[in-house]
């Protein structure tokens, strides 16, 4: 994939009738090495219309948009724009045709600022040729209020949050004048309020005339949003609806071909006398952990709500021993909990699943055998003195996970680096799995992650809670949250509320959270 | 092996350079003049170099100058840079080891505007040099070599040459001339190792010739440029356990007077640092005493073999401390 | 930082002990710090040094290294490597003076060895922006076919062209207004580097790729062109060094200016630690190749021992960059 | 492989054109194709060549090479780097030498030595794994403050100490069936590397900090002991390396190993081209190491000019690299 990107031969935009589709797919096909990632793709965009694209894990959809993207280019098949036939040769010549991208894997320059990273490759010159500031700021500003960026657009994005990065990215694609943009799962890293915002954005652009391609798991707002929903099923079109025309049900069948998903209901109450497995009284991190207290018992699975930018990532990492405790208690199993490392938590049999399983989670260049090995090695050895590794054991270890967790992959040797979005996350989650941790801290476990491979995925941590074991979830999607135990809210560092689940309403969580919103802003 | 070269020892006859005594004779009598001189060195790792500075460092302060010395690392920039200072402090008088006038470009022009004398120790006098005292000496070492080629029939030599270094320039030079006048045939491999990595290069590279040209197959002999090199060269002689291949080379270091011993090292010229140091500061004092005429002496210098190295060790116990 | 955001931001703002402030301040100035003790040091301990001669003698010295170690800088921000660099200033030095010594007019030599810098620059930037090799070995090999080329040219000897072109040394022999030459070029050159690594969107574009290279690709940056310019420029920057040290040392030195490559990544690490946050930058390259060469001077007219100077340089490197990246570290850590 | 993920994976069909089959082979082999190319060619071009002492001189040149790149890969493999292989090299030479030429005896002397390598690694790993200083840096730093101590220790000059351990150059020198000592010691440390690296927990969390160390954090490997490790072993090979060399020089050489860090690098490199996909690897490495041997050995045989010799090394290393670099791109795209 290494293509060059010469300057694009663009077709200047001719006055075509609104009718011809302002993208057309033929025929696209996409082959991996041995892998057939795309088959016969054939999809048309209309103006204006917001389209949704759905699918499991690994149907197809990222290399698709990235097909059209200009960032990938198709084994076979062809691109019309204005129903002229395109040869997008990178990404330069997408923008030139007006399309803008937000990839699924966040990608921004850690050490430049929001304003440097939603211009770049804007060409914001002064008349000599050097950089306009004054020009790129107003630009980013302007993305900035529209989407509701509320940090400093100063310091480096490095130092934000993932869901503020999540933000910067959505604001580089905006501050194009642009015709089409594809957002390949937007929402992963919202919560609440900015999806709302995000949606918002998403219909003004639609009536100002551009088309939006939009990847989502999250299968309400796909048809909350889209005038079209088409779904990828093994690289192929498995169907296609008009809004209105279809149901739930038809998508699930879509997607996952005909096996039908038995719909999730509440785990398996928590004996009163369970004990306490973890509790932390008034941590605090010295700033972004203000006052917060929770408990989790044996067997349970407790839920951190909040909004983005609440402090829950930060709390897990005093819990695992990322960051020191500046203020407060933490017991595990009753004995006092102060790991000095991620090493000495993860003797202690603390897992955490991070928040961006790319730079945080997986070995991008290394098997799925590794990746699910990696910092349990001594366990995969002959035998405890010999210092040598089985191999075997570990292969059938990660096959194991491979199946239970149903990762698509051609073999455990596969390099996670070519498996999708989703199934790396499967392939982060298969290594703590493999160890019985008996303490679970998961941030967004189930981002971009298909709606079968959620099921097996809460399956397994109902599982790992029936087994007696302490979980628990920051999630940004709050319908995953209500099936917990019991819900903590954070607001600004603060846990202000506790909701005894399960059968809370996502309604409830989002009023308390807004209660105490108010309350901060006006104290 | 007593195959080896037994060329006559002693004192070396006129051209390739005057003894101590000869030497201070040439230059006037020192008068009492003190001051503080400037010492470019050239390179700490280059024994021989390293001991002229700092025999001419020791020599002046005994005659009572303040001395600054700096080492360049070999790199004719810094030299530049270090003479420079010494005219920003108004040294009496700069002495240049080993570089030779066509790297200090910057130097003499900052010199000659502050009206200080610039002396060579290891180069020929050429014109803009106050002084100089030439310890390249290319022919003793030479005439004997070819000599040796000559008596001995010799088919093949390998030389490990360092063209950059001055001295190591006009021996080869001075090689290369003398073979085409003898009118000798021998197959020549030419080996130019990099420094820093002179010796272990030298190695390999003896190493290999070595191989290719096996005990027998022909009558051979290295011709190596200074201590550093021969070091490898006798370090790949002893690898293979080699001894029909005699090295001919430069300068007199603790490390190599085994080798002469056991005759691997044919010939080697030994350069009596006190006495050139003593040159170098006789000049520059003639200089400043007031006889203000460029002179340039040939560096004091004896050849040495198995045969005189006892003598030469007994009368310079300097070598190996 | 203004424009900070209202509601979240605003409360978000770290409470901030003074003690982090404090190593805040160290980690941003600490590198400068080092180099004004050096200086407030060697203006007691050594006589001669605060003086004006001395004073120029130093920026002298610096300027050949800060010419090459700004070049270098742009690669390096660039997240790529050149150990090609001293090789390339050798090279340079020897193609000019072998040009002059057989007649050819100076202008058009030195045309030709910044030639030779632009087809070495070429060969990496194709290697490793367009093939895609490892830039360290890429460099590295042309670097040594550099050398190949250097000594069949000149066969490994020195090519002094006193008499074929005693202009030539005139380029950076003398003052201007009391100001060796050199000094001038190298602040011409630095600042040329410095708006455009900072104020062009060349610039802006090589701090991309180096920050995040896939970003700025799916962004519509060129990263295969940018790449490209910043190892061309490099090589510029280097060969303008070693025409310059041909002139300074009045001959071409087969191995004269290998020693820049060492120099260059010196003063470049040494910057990462000035004002920015581990960043590669020209003002941080130039106070690095300025600590140095304060050093340098100052143990030079001390008179150490040659030992002392390479501790010194050692250590020198080590405490001022470990000194910034610690209190950096501290400062940020909750 | 086993373990194939059940239904969606299966019914994905594979399918892989006869190109792609060829350019996948040659990214795999190309450079030990090239190696075997280089060999033939001077089996024919090189009398004496393929001659049994040749051989055997072939192995005994690359030794030291081979055990310095071995220990060097370590600490690349964990994504790291380490400037200061050749210094600590001279270091540990000067070290035993000068302790013998004392009067210590030969074990101790080689312990000591080896203690110098041990101390180096520490100094490195602690900059590098605790204070997180820039590998880059802290070991140039590093380096050159060994060259410091070098200097002060022997003044600069070579310390034979063939009149105060003759024995110690038995070390080396002489052969164990006809094959020279020195192929043993670096047929047992590559070993023991590849071992280490390839087959033990401290080998994959190497390979796991290198790949991405925050992830291996995160996945609780203990990030700074592994990295510690690395270093420290890649000093110890390289003051084993400057042991041998003194041994075989018979004197403490100052700069004696200097040259060891770029044929390192330099082999390690050639070695990413090897096998696996632009890893660093102990096998690709003692074959970098054996293409460079060979062709050093098979042009000083031929007795080509110098130039060449240094042409061809730079040439080598691109061509090998490159080669495989642009094959497996090729096998990959569509
Ligand atoms: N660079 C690559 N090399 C090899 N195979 C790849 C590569 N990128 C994607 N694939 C394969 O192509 C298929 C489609 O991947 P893609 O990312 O398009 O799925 P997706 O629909 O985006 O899944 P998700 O919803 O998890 O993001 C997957 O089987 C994946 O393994
Ligand atoms: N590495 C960092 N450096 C500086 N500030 C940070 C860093 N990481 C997070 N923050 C700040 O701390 C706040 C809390 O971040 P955190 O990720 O813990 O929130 P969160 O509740 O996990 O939200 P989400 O995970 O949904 O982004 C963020 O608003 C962000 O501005
Ligand atoms: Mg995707
Ligand atoms: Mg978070």
């Amino acid at each position: 994939m290494n293509r060059e990107e010469t300057s694009s031969q663009a077709p200047a935009q001719p006055a075509v009738d609104p009718a011809t589709p302002i993208i057309e797919s033929r025929d696209i096909c996409r082959v991996f090495g041995a892998l057939k990632a795309l088959t016969d793709v054939s999809l048309t965009f209309r103006r204006g219309e917001v389209h949704g694209l759905v699918g499991a894990n690994g149907a197809g959809k990222s290399t698709f948009l990235n097909i059209i993207c200009g960032i990938i280019s198709p084994t076979s098949g062809a691109i019309l724009v204005d129903g002229a036939e395109v040869d997008i040769r990178g990404p330069r010549d997408a923008a030139a045709l007006g399309f803008s991208f937000i990839p699924q894997e966040l990608s921004l320059v850690p050490d430049f600022s929001a304003i440097d990273n939603i211009c770049l490759g804007l060409q914001k010159t002064s008349r000599l040729g050097f950089v306009d500031e004054r020009k790129r700021a107003r630009v980013a500003r302007e993305v900035a209020d529209r989407v509701g960026m509320t940090f400093s657009l100063r310091k480096p994005v490095r130092e934000l949050s993932a869901a503020e990065r999540g933000l910067v990215a959505i604001g580089h694609a905006l501050a194009r004048d642009v015709r089409f943009i594809a957002m390949d799962e937007p929402t992963a890293s919202l919560s609440d309020i900015e999806c709302r915002r995000l949606f918002q954005i998403i219909r003004e652009l639609a009536n100002d005339g551009v088309t939006v391609a939009y990847v989502s798991h999250r299968l309400d707002e796909i048809e909350e949003l889209s005038d079209r929903v088409t779904v990828f099923r093994d690289g192929q079109i498995a169907a296609r609806f008009e809004r209105g025309a279809y149901d739930r049900e038809d998508l699930l069948r879509g997607i996952t071909g005909g096996a039908s998903l038995e719909t999730r209901e509440s785990a398996a109450q928590v004996a009163e006398a369970a004990p306490v497995i973890f509790s932390a009284d008034h941590l605090s991190d010295g700033h972004r952990v203000r006052d917060v207290s929770f408990d989790c018992r044996a067997g349970e699975i407790v839920g951190l709500a909040g909004l983005v930018g609440s402090g829950r990532t930060e709390v897990f990492k005093l819990v695992f021993g990322e960051t020191p405790l500046a203020a407060g208690q933490m017991t595990l199993d009753g004995r006092p909990h102060h790991p000095t490392s991620v090493r000495q938590a993860v003797s202690r049999g603390v897992a955490l699943v991070p928040e961006e399983r790319r730079s945080q989670g997986l070995l991008m260049e290394e098997s799925i055998t590794t990746n699910i090995s990696t910092g349990n090695w001594a366990a995969h050895r002959y035998a405890p003195p010999i210092p040598f590794i089985n191999d075997r054991k570990s292969r059938s270890v990660a096959g194991s996970m491979v199946s239970t967790l149903s990762i698509k992959a051609r073999n455990t040797g596969e390099s996670v680096r070519t498996l999708s979005g989703g199934n790396q996350q499967k392939v982060v989650f298969g290594r703590w799995l493999s160890r019985d941790s008996r303490f679970l801290l998961l941030d967004e476990p189930t981002r971009g992650v298909d709606v079968g491979a959620r099921q097996q995925i809460w399956g397994t941590v109902e599982g790992l809670a029936a087994q007696g074991k302490g979980v628990v979830v920051v999630s940004s999607e709050l319908g995953e949250l209500v099936f917990c135990h019991r819900i903590f809210v954070m607001v600004e560092g603060r846990m202000v509320a506790e909701l005894a689940g399960p059968g809370v309403t996502e309604a409830e969580i989002l009023s308390v959270i807004y209660r105490h919103q108010r309350q901060q802003e006006a104290s | 092996s007593s195959s080896a070269a037994t060329p006559t020892p002693a004192a070396t006859p006129a051209p390739a350079g005057a003894t101590p005594t000869e030497a201070a004779a040439t230059i006037a009598a020192s008068v009492a003049v003190t001051g503080t001189v400037g010492i470019v060195g050239f390179d700490t790792t280059s024994p021989m170099d390293n001991t002229f500075a700092t025999a001419a460092k020791a020599y002046l302060e005994k005659t009572g100058f303040t001395v600054l010395t700096q080492d360049p690392k070999g790199d004719p920039g810094q030299a530049n840079t270090i003479c420079s200072q010494y005219v920003t402090r108004q040294v009496v008088a700069l002495l240049v080891i080993t570089f030779n006038k066509d790297q200090m470009a910057q130097c003499m022009s900052q010199a000659d505007a502050a009206k200080i004398p610039v002396f060579f120790s290891g180069s020929p006098l050429q014109d803009g040099m106050a002084g100089a005292v030439d310890n390249t000496a290319p022919p003793p070492i030479n005439d004997v070599f070819i000599k040796y080629l000559k008596d001995n029939g010799i088919t093949e030599i390998l030389s490990l040459d360092y063209s950059p270094g001055t001295p190591c320039r006009l021996r080869a030079a001075y090689r290369e001339d003398q073979l085409s006048k003898s009118g000798l045939n021998v197959k020549e491999s030419k080996h130019e190792f990099p420094i820093p990595g002179q010796v272990v290069d030298s190695q390999n590279a003896t190493a290999a010739w070595l191989a290719g040209h096996p005990q027998g197959a022909g009558k051979y002999a290295i011709w190596s440029c200074f201590a550093d090199s021969s070091s490898g060269a006798v370090a790949a002689l002893n690898q293979v356990g080699r001894s029909d291949v005699p090295i001919f080379t430069w300068d007199l270091t603790k490390a190599i007077v085994p080798a002469i011993k056991t005759g691997q090292v044919a010939a080697t010229l030994y350069l009596d640092a006190p006495g050139i140091g003593a040159q170098d500061g006789q000049l520059i004092q003639a200089w400043l005493g007031g006889d203000t005429k460029p002179q340039g002496v040939l560096a004091a210098s004896t050849i040495v073999t198995k045969d005189n190295i006892d003598q030469i060790l007994a009368a310079h116990p300097e070598v190996m401390q | 930082m203004q424009n900070v955001a209202p509601a979240l931001g605003a409360r978000q703002t770290r409470i901030r002990s003074f003690g982090q402030s404090v190593t805040l301040v160290i980690g941003k100035y600490g590198a400068i710090m080092v180099l004004a003790l050096l200086f407030a040091w060697f203006s007691v301990a050594a006589k001669y040094f605060l003086t004006w001669d001395n004073s120029v003698q130093i920026l002298n010295q610096a300027a050949l290294s800060a010419i090459s170690a700004c070049g270098l800088t742009l690669v390096l921000a660039s997240n790529q490597f050149d150990l090609s660099v001293g090789n390339t200033a050798s090279l340079s030095g020897i193609v000019v003076a072998m040009l002059m010594i057989n007649g050819v007019p100076i202008p058009i030599a030195i045309a030709a060895a910044l030639g030779v810098g632009v087809a070495i620059g070429l060969c990496n930037s194709f290697l490793v922006a367009y093939l895609k090799v490892n830039a360290l070995v890429a460099t590295l090999g042309v670097g040594s076919a550099a050398v190949g080329v250097n000594y069949f040219l000149s066969g490994g000897a020195a090519q002094p062209f006193a008499f074929a072109a005693p202009a030539f040394n005139q380029i950076s022999i003398g003052n201007w207004l009391g100001i060796p030459k050199d000094v001038y070029y190298m602040v011409a050159i630095v600042v040329v580097l410095w708006a455009l690594l900072n104020r062009t969107v060349l610039g802006r574009n090589v701090q991309a790729v180096g920050g995040n290279a896939e970003a700025a690709r799916l962004a519509g940056v060129g990263t295969m062109s940018v790449t490209s310019a910043a190892f061309i420029i490099c090589s510029l920057c280097a060969s303008v060094t070693g025409i310059l040290l041909a002139s300074v040392v009045g001959s071409g030195q087969p191995t004269g200016g290998d020693g820049y490559t060492m120099t260059a990544f010196a003063a470049a690490f040494l910057g990462t630690a000035v004002l920015r946050e581990g960043q590669f930058h020209i003002v941080g390259t130039v106070v690095g190749v300025l600590t140095v060469a304060v050093g340098f001077n100052g143990l030079t007219l001390i008179g150490v021992p040659s030992y002392v100077q390479f501790f010194f340089q050692g250590v020198l490197l080590i405490a001022a960059v470990s000194f910034s990246t610690v209190a950096r570290q501290h400062s940020k850590a909750s």
